[in-house]
This record gives C-alpha cells, structure tokens and sequence, in this order.
C-alpha cells in the first residue's frame, strides 16, 4: 500500500504551477500517469525516487516512512528499492550494454538475471556494445533492463517505450506485465499511448496542469466507445468500387458505401448491428 | 660533509677552491649555489649550511646581527666593477661618456637594491653626473649573472658587470671590456660566515674548510678569477 | 658529465605532487560541485589563490610557515620530529598547495557538464554517493582529468620559485630539474642547460602524446 | 525529385550491417521510413542531411548533386535547406524557447513566423523559458518549430512526435501536414506509429537490417484489415450482462456476447456484416 | 609610502594576456576538438610544452630568440625597428606563450564534451562552422571558459620568472607587482612586501568571488 501526498511548486517561466496530488495505490498494483505534456508526470515520479523534495506531503510504503515534511524525514534514494526508467534513459556512456545492466547488481549477485534481461529484451547481441553506438530504441530497452535487473519493489517508468517499434513494444509490454507480475512489483508507468495503459494498468491516475483530477480504472477512462458498439474514423481515401477506406487508429478498413457522399478526411462514426466473433488465439 | 652557500657569482672560484681543499682534506663539499639574499632568507629559517660565502658584506652582516653565526664575518675578497659591451662596434671607455651615444638604447645593470654590483654601478653613474641623463636606458638584472645574461646575448648594448664574469668562464673573449676606476666606488666586499649549524654537524672540518678561505692559496684562485684580495 | 639526478628528482616530485593532488581533488571538486551556497564558493576562489603570487613568494611564505623560527614549525619539530623545509617532503608539500588548482579546476567543470540524471540513475540502482563518483562520474569526464593531470604534471616539473626558495638547492635532495637548468643558465652554461631542457621537453613530449592518443581513442570509440 | 543511392557499412560491435537503399521520391512527397530500431533510419536521414558520409552512392536533389561518390563532390549540411528534427532534439541549452526558433532565420528575416509557430506549437506561454526547464513533449514541439522556421525544402523529421500526448499530437500531425503542402516540402519522416504514418504520408519506405525492403503505400503497407470489414481485438474483460469489453487499438468496445465461452486476454476477430454510417465531422 | 605602478601594469598585462589567448585559443581549441589525424595530437602535445620549462628558463631562451645578435631579433631590428626585450610588448608576447595551455586545454575538454548534434543541428539551420562556434557551441561550455579565463588571468598575474628574465624590471615599464614583491622580499622589506601581496589576494579573490557567482547563477538557472 503506498499512500502518497505531494505538494509542491514548480517553477515555470511563465508563473508559478502548484502541483498538489493525494492518492493511494495498492501494492503489487500497475498504475499508470496520465496527462498533458508539462502536467507534472516526471515530478511525480522523481518525488517517488526521492530526487525531488515535495515542499509539504508524505509518502508512505507499507510501513515505511519514505517522505514526511512534518516529522522531516526523508529516505535517501539509495534505500527506496525503486528502478526507475528515466525519460532520457540516462545510460552510463562509459560502460557497454552489459555493464549497464549488471551495474544495478551487488558484487556477489548471480549474473544470470542479467542474460535473462538481454533475451527478453532482445539485446543478447548487442551486449558488448557502447551505448553511444546504439539506437534510440535500443537504448530504451537497456534502460529497461537495467531497471528491473535490480527486482526492485516498485518500478518508476517514464515514457519507456515511446521510441520502441510496434513489435518490439507488444513484446516488451507483454515482458513488462509478465516481470510485473511474477516480481510483485508495483509499477507506476507514465504513458501517453492510451493501448498501453489499457494494456497494461490496474488504474489510471489523472493529471490536469499539477493537480489530481481522478483515479479510476482504465476501461472507466477511456471508456468513451463503450456505451455502444460504434467506432469512429477518418475517411483516408474512396476507390472506384464505391469503397471507402477508413483509418481507425491504427488500421484500415475498407467499408463498403455506394451512394453516399462521403470524403477524404471526413470524420465518419460506424454503427454496427451485425457482427461475428471468431477466436483467434486463447 | 659539508654544505656550502655560494653566492651564484662566486661558484666557480669555489669549485676549483673545493678541489684545491680536497687535496689535504677528502670530505666531500656541496655547493649550493644561489642569490646571496635568497640565501640569508634561507639561513634565518633554518637551512642545513655550514658556511655562507656571500657577494656582499651585508648579508653575513645582518645573519651575525640576528645570531646565525658563530663569529663575525670576515671579508675574503673583493669584487671590482667593469662596463662590458658584447657587441663587437662598441668599445667601453673608463669616462662612460659614450653611454650618452644615440647608438646605446639599453644599459645593463644589476638591482641596486639587492645586489652590491649594482649599488656600486649607480654610485659610479652618479658620481659622473651621468645617472638621470641615462636613467630611461637602465634594465635590470635581478642579479649580476641575469645582467650579464642581458649584455652577453646583446639585448642590452652594454652595461655594468663584476670582472670575474668576463675574465673567466664562459663569456671570456666575448666582445669588450673595461675596468673601471676602483677609487670611484665604495669597495665590493665579499664576506663569508661560520654558521651555528655546523655546530651540529662537523664543526671542525667546517672550520678548517672556512680558515682555508683565507688562506694564501685560496688568495690566489680569488685573483685568478677577478677578484683583488687585501 | 650530465648528472641525471634532477631529473629523477623531478619525475619523482611531479608523479607524487599529481598523484597527491588527484586524490585530493577529486572529493573537493565533487562537493565543490554539489550546491550552491556562498561558502563553496568562497572556497573555490581561496582554491585559485595560490596562482595569483608569484612562486617565489609562495615559497618565502611557506619557508616563513615552516620554518622552525616560528610557531608551526617548531611545533612540528618539537612534536613530531619533521622539519619541512631543505626536504623532499616539504617541497611535496609546496607543490601540492601549488599545483591544487590546475588539478580542481577541470575536474570541476567536467563534474559540472555532466547530465544530473546520471547521478540519479546510479542512486536508484542503490548507489552509494561513493561508488556513484568513481564508478559513474568520474570515467565519464575522462578529459577533463586528463586535463588536470596534464597541468599538474607539466606544471610541477616546470615548477622552480616555490622549489627553489623552500627546497634549497640540495643536491640530490631537492635539486630538480628546473633548479638545475636555472643553475647552468646563471652560470653561462648554455650546453648543459640545454641538454636538460631537451631531455625534459622529449620525455614530456612523449608522455603527453601517449596521453592524448590514448583519449582520442577513447573519443573516437564513442562516435566511431 | 530526389534520387537516391546510398551504402555504408555500419560499425557495429557484433559484426558490420551493409546499409544499402536505392529509391527515388517526388519532390512534394511526404515518405515515411518505417523499420524495426536499428535498422539505420536514423543513419539515412543523417546522410540526407550532410552530416554522415555514405562509402558510396549518390544523391540528387532535382537538378542539384549533393553528393556523389564518383564525382567526389559533397554538399555542406549548410548549403541543402533541409529541416532536422533530433531524436535527441539537440536544442540550444544557452538559448530560451523563442531564441532555438528565432535562431534558423538570417538576421533581415521577419520575426512573426517565430510567433506564429509558437502559436502552431502551442508554445506561446513557454516563449522565454529555458530549454532544461521544459518536459520531454514541449522540448520536441520547440525542435519541430526550429526545424520548420527556416521553410526548408525538405523536412527531415527522426521520431518528432514520439514523447508528446494524444490531444497534442494530433493537433501537431495536422499542423505537420498543413505546413508540408503550404510550403510545397519534400518530408521525409521516421516513425514506428502506423495510424502517424498512414494519416500522414503518400508513401512508405520499409528498411529491414539495413535494406531497402519495398517503398508503397500506407494502405498498402498497413492494408492487412483491407480485404474485408474485420477487426481483430483483445478480450480485457467480461462483464455480468454478458458483454466483452475488447481492446482494438486506443480504444475498447463493449460487444454483447451473450453464451459465448470468451476470458480474459483472448485474441478475436469480429466481422460485421451490417452497419450504419454517419457524418461527424466534413 | 607604496607605488602602486606595478599593480597597474600587472592588471593591464594579465587584461591584455588573458583577452589575447582567449581570442587565439577558440579557434585553436576548435580545431583541435575536430578532428582525429596525429598532426593534431602533436600539435595539441606542443601547446602543453611551455608548462614543462621552468618559466625562467623559457624567458632566457626567448632573450635568445629576441637578441639583436640572432636571426629574428635582428630581423625585428632591422626591417621592424621593434626590440622585444625590456618592453611591455615583449613581455605580453612571452606571456601569451606561457599561458597558453591554461587557456586552450579548458576550451578543448569543454568543446569535446558537447554533444556532436548541437553542432549538426546548428548546421541544418544554414549557420557557418563560425557561427556555430560563436553562438552554440561556445555558450555552452560557460564553466570551461570560465575555467580557461581564471587559471590564465591569475597564472599571468602570479608570473614571475619569464617576466623577470626579459622585462628588466623597468619601473612603469616591466615591472610589475610579482617582480616588485620579490624585490622587497630580496630586500627583507617584508611590510611592503606583506602589503602588495595583500592587494593582490585581496583584488583576485573579489575578482574570483563575483566570476564564480555568476557562473554559479547560470547554471542554476538550469536546474533551478
Ligand atoms: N526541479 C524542478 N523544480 C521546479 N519545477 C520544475 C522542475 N523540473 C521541472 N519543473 C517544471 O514542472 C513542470 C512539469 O514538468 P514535468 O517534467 O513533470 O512534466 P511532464 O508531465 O513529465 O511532461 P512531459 O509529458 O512533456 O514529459 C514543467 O513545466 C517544468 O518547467
Ligand atoms: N556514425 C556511425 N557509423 C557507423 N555506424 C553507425 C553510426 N551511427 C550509428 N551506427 C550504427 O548503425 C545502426 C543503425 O542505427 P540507426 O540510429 O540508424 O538506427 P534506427 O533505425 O534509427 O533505430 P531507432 O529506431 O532505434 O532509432 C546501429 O546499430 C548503430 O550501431
Ligand atoms: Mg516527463
Ligand atoms: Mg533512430
């Protein structure tokens, strides 16, 4: 159970923002931070880290104190058992692949987690290599890695897939629940890819310009299509056969409209009577 | 073993005193070669020397003052001043009229203040009335080896040196040279001091090394290497 | 003959003064890098103060500290039995108080560029501020101590007014290279002066062109 | 026009990739580069730009040669008005908000096109703040305003739109496309989002490992829902009426199922056979 | 009562030296930052050679180069009608050489430590090398220059053996307040000595203290 409370002012250029967010999250829980760009998201998460004093609040862990502005005590990030993903991956640039993610260890730690975590996140051979020589994605995964290498107890991730292909994101994210899972982890992702928090989360915490606005489920959240089975889209292009080709988030479907007078980029809605299910995989 | 504190100027005669001395006597003699003041800075916090050879009487002076020796100093010998040109078109004259020539732009002479060549070359310019005629050309050595260095490598076109720098040594034979009148300035008097710490090392051998000083033989290395002993 | 004992002496003095200086160093510049109150600064331009005097003062000063005339000095031959000055150790001493600033000032503008996620990345892998510095900060500024060693280094071997006048010119003892290029200088000795310097500029010459071979590998493995 | 042919052999630690891709682009296109990460789509935009000498090939540019291996010629980054936006941004950290823009116009040029694309960018407010005191999103629309500034020919844009949210990044994709006809660009973007690269470009350039692999149409590219009107989706839970909810993409949507034997995590396809079309938006 | 000519005349060659190595050293450093090729490392080596001679001895060796009796002194004579030696001109150009590691090694660790696509944007926007120099990468090595700036202002400031071998201690002239409190302390007149060294911590740690709040302002601006 972490139960948290953090207030403070960030300065901003243009004036003064108050972040203020109370919030509980259960332990072994996947919560996800929601907001605009500039909403507080990275603040939040590196006051969980303990690189960010809140000017007034608490967090606490179970039983342990990690932040208290009354009783001033404050945990040093060393003692808080957290990985953290950070938005700029912050990769060691003197070590290689490997060496990144084996320095999360203790000296006498088993090794073999750490080629576990090269497999998973597809960089076994890309082990010896210096992080200035690697992708943008590639990097991202190693920051991964080196965050979980360590089995901490709650895992801080911001944006850590944004720049991974569409594959490799399923998988990473399948990888994500999975080490979640089996390691009891409580992790707090920061993600603005509404599939992902869906995916992934239990709840969803909400943030309008440094303030709290609600924590509810992602299905709650993003739930605006499920009163009915009605998709939208955008209309991308019409064939000569009278098809419209229509763009629903990632995909296209062709629909078949004869006399309509639909066109390009128009928004459109579809409403469905009729449909089949087949299973494709259990 | 013995050290010994040499005024730079005078290092040369010592060695060959050193291994005049080491014919009777083996112990081994450091020199340490330095500025004589730099050297008294040295003696009054506590350097390891024996004996002081200075190149002026007021250093050893002012250690006996201060309780550094063991007794007074003695002069040994005496420096006498010459006006040097290495340039080989200027011929230096006893009258040092020609330093008021258009063709000297720069006139060497050592720091009045610190070294006795110097003091001894501004008492001379003055006492020919020629010092505030010349006063714009005048550079100056820190001491009387860096204002031969200045007259030896032509950047300064002439000017005031000791005569051992250019009887003996390196700078023999370079350019011209002439000795001036000794009556015309205060004598050059070159002191050396038994210090108290030899009282603490071998204070025999040091005193038997600072009496060789004085010696005859020791007068005539001093001659031989410009100096005059009375 | 060439006596070669100044230049051992030298490359003794210079390898120990940097050795010291690094060690030293390193934690000031890292706490001098931490924060931002007022007496880390003042404490960075007290760091800078040895460079402003001449050496030769430097040295008279520290001749006057040490010497055994005075209360610290005599209290260090009173109670510990060291006296400074006309030794090895005190010359040491005088480079390293020196020297102190060529070797901070890089390491501190290259602690200073470095990305502050860096630091926090290595706490949250459970870090210690310790472990963080030598095994995160510090291989990632290579250059900048590179820097600081190459000025230290190069700095105490051409180093000669502090030697000189706290040192004294000891055969042997605190003889170095340069005190002995200055001697033969003084003494119109323009042959032998010139075989020290030579021999001081080709070693050093050599030396530095390892070094920085040696860092522009390094570079170039990070942008190939 | 452009006319490319580009090798180089990429150093990389666990052996050499041969980058080798041969294609032509209409001047006015808008290409996507689309591949796996590493697969050397930064590496091509870096060539294009000036700044990475390819072994060999060459590249036209209409009637303008900007490098040729044979002829030894090569074109400065300066001379090829092009526009880049960074992976890693690469903003001035010595210069605020507006002086990054500002900083691509000669100094005669008129300063409204810098407020106008803090306006397009939503950046107005944040005009005189520091580049380190900006989120990851807000640091990405300043390179994209400062890329955009100087009315390139052609815009090459590595991930743009990767750390920015949904609200922001559609507007932005607009903002994209509308700039890219206004001023007649050839633009050659990277991404890994399907519904980015289908919204936004004419065609599609597939790398794998470092080869061309094919250059078409998103709709091609991306047609696999083509053929008919099917969706395939995730089953995140069953409600007590009988209801799936099914995540397809960024959305969910509730389908009475009532009988079925669904769980959680299955993989469906839903073909609809009867629906009903309406106008939201023209 | 004290002359205060030497203070002044230190200030104006410490101004002059540090502004001069600070406009060579730029270009220099950029150069050196750029490139791979051995020529640059030997080059790089040779700017770092100064440091290694005792500063006297460099003054001698430039007396030499200076001398009348030598091809470029005479030539300078001659067809300049300019002598180096005992002139403020001469002792700036042998200060400019002394100093100008101190100037170039904190430009050229800053300058290799920027990210290589702050350059590469700077280009794609249409600017020169020149004005990426000057506009991008140049203000965001602040801490390296600063750096560059301190050690070369008060290194000139303490200089003493170059100054002393071809100034010739001309009041008004040469010399400046580091051969003046030499002199006093020669002259055991340890007061006025006491005195100009005083002036010259006390001027140099205000000049350090206001520097390094600034620098110490900027970049926290950068991270609040
Ligand atoms: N150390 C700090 N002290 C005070 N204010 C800060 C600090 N760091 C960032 N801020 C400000 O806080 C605001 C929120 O920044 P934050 O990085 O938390 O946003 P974000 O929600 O992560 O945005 P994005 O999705 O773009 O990454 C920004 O406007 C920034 O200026
Ligand atoms: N200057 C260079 N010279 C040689 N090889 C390089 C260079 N820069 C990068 N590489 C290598 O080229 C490969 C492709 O890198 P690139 O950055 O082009 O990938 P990418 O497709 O942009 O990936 P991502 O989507 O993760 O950003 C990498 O494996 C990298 O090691
Ligand atoms: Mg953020
Ligand atoms: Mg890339």
């Amino acid at each position: 159970m972490i139960d948290l409370s953090l207030q403070k002012v960030l300065h901003t250029a243009e004036g003064e923002m108050q972040l203020d967010v109370t919030a509980k999250i259960e332990s072994g829980q996947f919560v996800s931070l929601y907001g605009a760009s500039g909403a507080g998201k990275t603040s939040i998460l590196r006051m969980l880290a303990g690189f960010m004093k809140p000017d007034s609040g608490f967090i606490k862990v179970n039983d342990a104190v990690w932040f208290d502005s009354r009783r001033k005590s404050h945990l040093e990030p060393q003692q808080r058992k957290i990985g953290f993903v950070f938005q700029d991956y912050a990769l060691f640039p003197n070590m290689n692949v490997r060496d990144n993610i084996s320095f999360a260890l203790d000296k006498h730690e088993p090794r073999q987690i750490v080629t576990e975590l090269l497999e998973v996140t597809g960089l076994s051979n890309l082990a010896t290599r210096k992080i200035q020589t690697l992708s943008g994605g590639q990097q991202q995964r190693v920051a991964l890695a080196r965050a979980i290498a360590k089995k901490p107890s709650m895992l801080l991730l911001d944006e850590p897939l944004s720049a991974i292909d569409n594959v490799m994101r399923d998988q990473l994210q399948y990888t994500l629940l999975e080490i979640h899972k089996r390691y009891a982890l409580t992790t707090i992702l920061v993600s603005h890819n509404a599939n992902e928090i869906i995916k992934l989360s239990d709840t969803v915490i909400h943030l309008e310009q440094g303030s709290f606005r609600e924590q509810t489920s992602p299905a709650r959240f993003f739930g605006n299509g499920n009163e009915a089975s009605k998709l939208t889209g955008n209309v991308i292009s019409l064939d000569e056969k009278g098809n419209a080709i229509v763009l629903i988030d990632d995909r296209l479907l062709t629909l078949p409209v004869p006399g309509t007078i639909l066109n390009n980029n128009d928004r459109i809605e579809i409403t469905y009577s009729n449909f089949q299910i087949q299973l494709l995989q259990h | 073993k013995l050290t010994v504190a040499v005024a730079a100027n005078m290092q040369y005669a010592m060695q060959e005193l050193v291994a005049e001395f080491n014919k009777t006597d083996k112990t081994r003699i450091d020199i340490v070669p330095g500025a004589s003041g730099k050297l008294t800075q040295q003696i009054q916090n506590g350097a390891p020397f024996d004996i002081f050879i200075s190149a002026d009487k007021e250093y050893p002076q002012k250690l006996a003052g201060n309780k550094f020796t063991l007794e007074p100093p003695k002069v040994y010998a005496q420096g006498l001043l010459v006006l040097w040109s290495a340039k080989p078109n200027i011929q230096p004259s006893r009258d040092l009229k020609l330093l008021l020539g258009a063709n000297i732009k720069s006139i060497a002479i050592a720091n009045p203040k610190t070294a006795p060549y110097g003091s001894a070359a501004e008492f001379i310019l003055k006492k020919y009335a020629l010092y505030d005629k010349v006063a714009s050309k005048l550079v100056t050595g820190e001491s009387i080896s860096q204002t031969s260095q200045f007259i030896g490598t032509r950047n300064a076109d002439i000017g005031f040196t000791a005569k051992s720098i250019v009887i003996a040594g390196a700078m023999k034979g370079r350019g011209n040279w002439v000795e001036l009148n000794a009556a015309d300035y205060p004598p050059i008097e070159q002191s050396a001091a038994l210090l108290k710490f030899a009282r603490q090392n071998n204070i025999t051998t040091a005193r038997k090394f600072y009496n060789f000083l004085y010696s005859a033989k020791a007068k005539a290395i001093y001659n031989k290497f410009g100096y005059i002993v009375k | 003959m060439i006596d070669l004992s100044p230049l051992w002496l030298t490359l003794k003095l210079s390898l120990s003064t940097t050795l010291i200086l690094f060690v030293i160093s390193i934690p000031l510049a890292n706490w001098l890098a931490g924060g931002k109150d007022i007496f880390k600064i003042i404490v960075q331009a007290i760091v800078s103060m040895p460079l402003v005097l001449p050496p030769t003062v430097i040295g008279f000063y520290l001749l006057l500290a040490f010497s055994p005339a005075n209360a610290f000095g005599s209290w260090l031959e009173e109670w510990l039995n060291i006296r400074l000055v006309f030794s090895f150790t005190g010359l040491l001493i005088a480079s390293v108080i020196y020297s102190l600033p060529f070797m901070v000032h890089p390491i501190l503008s290259g602690l200073s560029s470095l990305s502050p996620s860096l630091k926090e990345a290595s706490w949250s892998l459970g870090k210690t501020k310790w472990q963080t510095l030598t095994k995160v900060l510090l291989p990632n500024i290579k250059p900048s101590l590179l820097t600081g060693i190459v000025l230290t280094f190069a700095h105490t071997v051409g180093e000669f007014g502090v030697v000189l006048m706290i040192g004294g010119n000891m055969p042997g003892k605190t003889r170095t290279a340069s005190i002995a290029i200055y001697d033969e200088v003084d003494a119109f000795h323009y042959h032998t002066a010139n075989v020290y310097a030579g021999i001081l500029l080709a070693v050093s010459f050599i030396i530095l062109l390892v070094l920085y071979t040696y860092n522009r590998k390094m570079q170039q493995a990070k942008f190939y």
